[in-house]
């Protein structure tokens, strides 16, 4: 059997080309002190004039190890690493993890729960789709839409608020469920957000989408044909800019996305436009999820699972029953311990897949956690699309990727 | 460590599961198409199939995993043509040899389903490399490299991923390199250098 | 000494104090207006509503330290800032602020000087502008500053061409170089049945208005043309290494060049000083003040282009219809079509 | 008049100085900023002739322009890899200084030996006065007398830009530089390989359309667009 090199290899350079151009050409290091970069990505760029011949991403700069610390941490202990891996949507990083241990252990949370997870999660892909917003426009030059974006954000970080008292690295979720009662006030805080939010975002498009300025920086640049899409493992917008539809939440549901009626937005020609045009559809239907959700969910009913010996008692039975309070001192001191066995839970993230790869040992502390973060594979793409892109194009493709270096080098 | 899989742990909601909806196929390893297929084109490649929490695992050998994985994606009935990811697990604490697992996960994006292959080795012994097939796998590559130490034969571009390219002190995500490294460093603010710790976490 | 001569140095020494004090005015009203349409406060914390917030940023660039990089070209490093700042504010020179007042008995005209070549004067300082920011870019011994300084010497060489091509066709129906005598032309009414107008050029040349107004933002380097020091993607472009008070000549220098050159768009354009009531220099800084809140405007609303955007859209959109404007203002004052 | 002398020397001065500087500065840049001094020095003593037009050009043109365009160039060259420019052979510098004499003494001969000498032409102060000015002058003179020898100008200066692009041009043999890639629809719900702009997507898409030209295709079902008409139709033909 031949083995054939996929297709959409990127162009590359002969030898003796590159050796002749060098005198012409330029090594221009971008980051990790660099306004665009997203916080401390280092791109080192070989340019002829102001044109991209090589491009190579230097990461690393905030690797802190996550994935070393999973493996001496307690399996709950580890939920606030996951926050500080995408620091701008912590919920879902929660989610992903609280999954996968939920299916090593084999349980589900109750149904209330699980309607809050996901409108957590949908909340954090908006909170991230802003950020990304804000500071995709702020690279390519339009002050304003950052400003705007994250006034839109607060609202989220004040629901995030209100329900765990966390703003930005919220370790909300728990295993089993949560164990917090929901604020009386939330869902009406959730309701308004999605009948304010719907109207600034045609505020935000009416300064993007028809501006000429932005059109002729977003249009034709970063293109991505579909094989290599696939080909590199891209997932998240920049698989579904190019046509490709891979939502996770569609795929492989998870939670009750099989019970939303919802739709993913494909685009068609695979520019950095057409990733913008996907994430601003994705914010439409992330809206249109949560008051699914917020109608579908069950007023009363448990939180969390109460029996299970991976969940952590209720506050209040461990107040009033010796037995819970015995289980509460167990689950505390010496945490519980899954089956032996591995899982790879993914998940959509505001980014793409985001998948917990989970080894159990039977010990309460995990034998291996694996993190495969959207960002780090899909910013592969990057040496891709800048062959022959200019050097100002570089921070629309690094914006477009939407990367979070926290994610990016864990 | 398959054989010392158990089948679930204790139900505690019943009907069904929101994790057991068929992403990975049949639950059966003999009515998995996939291993059906590998076990009938590399009969002598092919270790076994483990089933746990629905996710199918295939234990390959080491040489044959690329024409494995080839097959997997190019075949018309499987199409296993995304490379979801590709990691390594040190087997340190958990069987004498090989030591380490090199862990790929697959997924077809016309069938919607998934697909874990894994292939066992020593330190050491080259690993076929993945990047011929997916061009994703190039980073995921030199991150395993950069954090095991696994080298991969047939990558273009085989550097350190996350740690500086002047590391010297070997690969912290094998079992053996401890926490905080195996060199002392000034803390500031302290009288004395930071002590070589292990864990606070000590194992049971 | 010659009491005109003299007068007009008092008058050079008056204008340039007040460019100084409005250009500290200038960002005060920049970051407010910004932050009024981003919906955010703005500074208000130095005095009154933000008031004192100029002279507090003013004092911290004095006092900050100076750092020269070893690898600068430390003389050329060192001019840069200077040339930019001394050439901003000379090209204020030949805009008449309005007509002659009497002071102590002296006619004192309001102008520091009438030359018979002021457009092509103040375009000419323009270009040596442009300096600066090479010499800047170059000294710095940065690719960033480089990069910048590169982009900035295409830059304002096309849009130099594209500006001062754009007043030709005012010079063709005023038939002066002299700003005065463009002023002067412009104070007529025109009549036009019961319509009263005023005579101002931006009537008879509206596409060389809008043409100039595009390569004035280019020419001062500012949004969406301030490429060459844009900051995502040039981090600083050419004062990426400055800092201190070099740094603020720099700034000066782009803030006061903003006004000098809004001062003369309303000269030549916008009638000057002519009004509606009671001519006065107050007619000339409420146009200014348009063109200002303008470039505000732009930079808080529309992204940035990209560099060959930006040498397109000189050389192959603005440059044609430029000289479009040029033959078509040539035929008719020739023939004498329409108006005039 | 003193001080007019006095003014005239000082700019003529730093005019020559400056030039001088221009030649032995080893940094090109250097050197240009001694070009740029010159030229200013020069456009100021044209003022001080009442050639004020003159002089504002020689400031546009020389300064704003070419010099702008010649340390452009400069920047970008490494000082290093510069030739040394003092290190010539022997017998070069002498034909070179040779060369300097002669064209001094032809310049010196030309200056002795002028004829016309303080005899005024028709453009002085009261003729000026007449047609309105030196730049009113200059557009007379220029537009009417010369205007074959301006037209003339103007095509060789044609001529050299064409021949400066035809120059510029990359070689053809070598290989492209890799460009911006082309935009075609390449969606999965399109056909494939048609770099067509407007291709009609699959009937059974849902399309949303948005700004300008583009569409978003809104997929509803999992199984939609994930694979290729055409490889789904090999799937079906096995």
């Amino acid at each position: 059997m031949s083995l054939e090199i996929s297709q959409g290899t990127p162009v590359e350079i002969s030898e003796e080309r590159a050796l002749t151009d060098s005198r012409r050409q330029m090594v221009l290091n971008m980051g990790p002190q660099h306004p665009s970069t997203h916080g401390v990505l280092r791109v080192i760029l070989t340019m002829e004039g102001e044109t991209i011949v090589g491009c190579d991403p230097v990461l690393g700069y905030l690797h802190r190890g996550v994935e070393k610390l999973g493996e001496t941490h307690r399996y709950s202990q580890f939920v606030p690493w996951t926050d500080r891996t995408d620091y701008v949507a912590a919920p879902s990083n929660n989610l992903g993890y609280i999954l996968a241990v939920e299916r090593l252990c084999g349980i589900e949370a109750p149904e209330r729960a699980t309607y809050w997870r996901m409108i957590m999660g949908e909340l954090a892909r908006l909170a991230s789709h802003l950020v990304w917003l804000g500071t995709h426009a702020l690279d390519i030059g339009a002050l304003s839409m950052s400003l705007y974006c994250f006034r839109e954000r607060e609202l989220i970080l004040d629901i995030f608020e209100t329900f765990c008292g966390a703003r930005l690295t919220t370790n909300m979720m728990e295993m089993g469920g949560f164990s917090r009662p929901i604020p009386d006030n939330l869902p009406g805080m959730v309701r308004d957000f999605c009948n304010i939010f719907p109207e600034k975002q045609v505020e935000y498009e009416s300064l993007l989408s028809a501006n000429p300025i932005w059109l002729s920086r977003t249009r034709g640049v970063g293109v991505i044909e579909p094989d290599a899409a696939i080909s590199m493992s891209l997932t998240g917008a920049c698989l579904r800019g190019s046509g490709i539809n891979y939502d996770v939440r569609k795929a492989t549901p998870y939670l009750y996305y099989d019970r939303m009626d919802f739709e993913v937005p494909l685009g068609t020609r695979g520019d950095v436009y057409d990733r913008y045009l996907v994430r601003m559809e994705e914010m439409r239907q992330s809206i249109s999820i949560i008051e699914q959700c917020l109608d579908q969910m069950p007023t009363d009913g448990p939180l969390s699972l109460t029996e299970s010996p991976y969940v952590i008692p209720p506050h209040d039975s461990v107040m009033k029953t010796a037995e819970d309070m015995q289980r509460h001192f167990i689950w505390v001191i010496k945490g519980f311990s899954p089956p032996k066995g591995e899982v790879y839970q993914a998940i959509e993230h505001s980014k793409g897949e985001l998948g917990y790869y989970v080894v159990s040992d039977g010990t309460p502390i995990p034998y291996r956690v694996r993190l495969r973060t959207p960002d780090f594979v899909n910013l592969q793409s990057l040496p891709y699309m800048a062959q022959g892109a200019a050097l100002a194009d570089v921070v629309a493709l690094i914006g477009t990727i939407d990367i979070v270096l926290g994610s990016v080098d864990r | 460590m398959a054989e010392e899989q158990q089948t679930g742990g204790p139900a505690d909601s019943p009907g069904r599961r929101i994790w057991a909806t068929g992403h990975w196929g049949p639950t059966e390893p003999e009515e998995h198409p996939a291993v059906i297929a590998v076990r009938e084109r590399f009969p002598d490649s092919f270790v076994d199939a483990v089933n746990f929490r629905d996710e199918m695992t295939i234990r390959v050998d080491r040489p044959a995993l690329r024409e494995i994985v080839l097959f997997l994606r190019d075949e018309s009935s499987l199409r296993y043509n995304f490379l979801s990811d590709l990691t390594a697990v040190d087997m340190l604490r958990l069987r004498d040899n090989p030591r380490f697992d090199v862990v790929v996960q697959l997924y077809s994006i016309p069938r919607r389903q998934r697909l874990r292959v894994k292939a066992a080795f020593n330190d050491g012994d080259p690993v076929p490399s993945m990047t011929l097939l997916y061009e994703g796998a190039n980073w995921l590559e030199r991150e395993a490299y950069d954090m095991f130490g696994i080298v991969f034969e047939g990558h273009p571009d085989l550097r350190r991923m996350l740690l500086p390219d002047d590391w010297d002190e070997g690969h912290p995500l094998r079992k053996d390199y401890p926490l905080r490294g195996y060199r002392e460093y000034v803390q500031p603010g302290f009288e004395n250098p930071a002590p070589r710790v292990r864990s606070r976490f000590r194992r049971p | 000494m010659d009491a005109n001569l003299l007068s007009s140095y008092i008058f050079a020494v008056v204008v340039l104090n007040v460019l100084l004090g409005l250009m500290a005015y200038m960002t005060y009203l920049e970051r407010k207006l910004m932050a009024a349409m981003q919906d955010r406060v703005g500074p208000n914390r130095t005095g009154p509503v933000g008031l004192l917030q100029p002279i507090a940023d003013g004092i911290k660039l004095l006092v900050k330290e100076d750092i020269i990089p070893k690898h600068a070209d430390r003389r050329i490093f060192l001019l840069a800032p200077l040339l930019s700042f001394v050439l901003a504010p000379v090209a204020a020179a030949v805009i008449p602020f309005g007509d002659s007042i009497t002071v102590f008995g002296h006619e004192v005209n309001l102008y520091v000087a009438d030359i018979n070549v002021a457009a092509l004067y103040f375009l000419a300082i323009g270009s040596m502008g442009v300096y600066g920011i090479i010499l800047g870019g170059y000294a710095s011994a940065n690719r960033y500053s480089l990069l910048g300084g590169l982009r900035s010497a295409a830059q304002v060489i096309s849009y130099e061409i594209i500006l001062g091509l754009s007043l030709v066709g005012v010079f063709i129906l005023s038939g002066s170089l002299s700003l005065v005598e463009i002023v002067n032309q412009q104070s007529e009414t025109l009549h036009l049945g019961p319509l009263q107008l005023p005579n101002w050029f931006i009537l008879s040349q509206p596409l060389a208005f809008v043409i100039f107004l595009i390569a004035a933002v280019a020419e001062t380097n500012r949004a969406p043309f301030d490429l060459p020091e844009a900051e995502t993607e040039l981090i600083g472009g050419f004062h990426t290494e400055y800092s201190g008070f070099r740094f603020s000549f720099f700034f000066l220098a782009e803030y006061i060049s903003m006004i000098v050159i809004s001062l003369f768009g309303a000269t030549i354009f916008l009638g000057g000083t002519d009004g509606p009531i009671r001519d006065g220099v107050w007619w000339l800084a409420l146009k200014a003040f348009i063109f200002l809140f303008f470039y505000i405007w732009l930079r808080t609303t529309v992204p940035r282009f990209r560099y060959d955007q930006l040498m397109g859209l000189a050389w192959k959109v603005l440059l044609p219809l430029v000289l479009i404007n040029i033959l078509l203002t040539g035929f008719i004052r020739l023939w004498g079509l329409g108006m005039l | 008049m003193a001080a007019e002398v006095l003014v005239f020397n000082l700019l003529s001065g730093i005019a020559i100085v400056s030039a001088a500087a221009m030649i032995m500065m080893r940094n090109p840049v250097h050197s240009a900023i001694a070009l740029v001094i010159t030229f200013v020095n020069v456009a100021a003593v044209f003022i001080m002739l009442r050639a004020e037009f003159l002089a504002v050009v020689q400031i546009i043109v020389y300064t704003g322009a070419i010099l702008v365009l010649i340390l452009f160039v400069l920047m970008l060259v490494n000082p290093d890899e510069l030739p040394d420019f003092h290190g010539a052979r022997p017998m070069q510098q002498i034909f070179g200084f040779g060369l300097g004499i002669i064209l001094l003494a032809e310049i010196a001969v030309a200056i002795l030996t002028r004829t016309v000498v303080a005899e005024p032409g028709p453009w002085t102060e009261d003729g000026m006065a007449a047609v309105g000015g030196n730049v009113q002058a200059i557009g007379q003179v220029l537009y009417s007398g010369y205007v074959l020898p301006i037209q003339a100008t103007a095509l060789v200066l044609l001529a050299a830009t064409i021949g400066a692009l035809f120059l510029g041009r990359p070689d053809e043999d070598e290989e492209p530089t890799p460009s911006r890639r082309t935009v075609a629809t390449i969606s999965l719900a399109h056909t494939r390989g048609s770099d067509q702009d407007e291709i009609p997507a699959l009937s059974s898409a849902n399309i949303k359309h948005e700004a300008g030209d583009r569409d978003l295709i809104m997929a509803r079902d999992a199984d939609e667009f994930t694979s290729t008409p055409e490889d789904d139709q090999k799937g079906q033909q096995e």
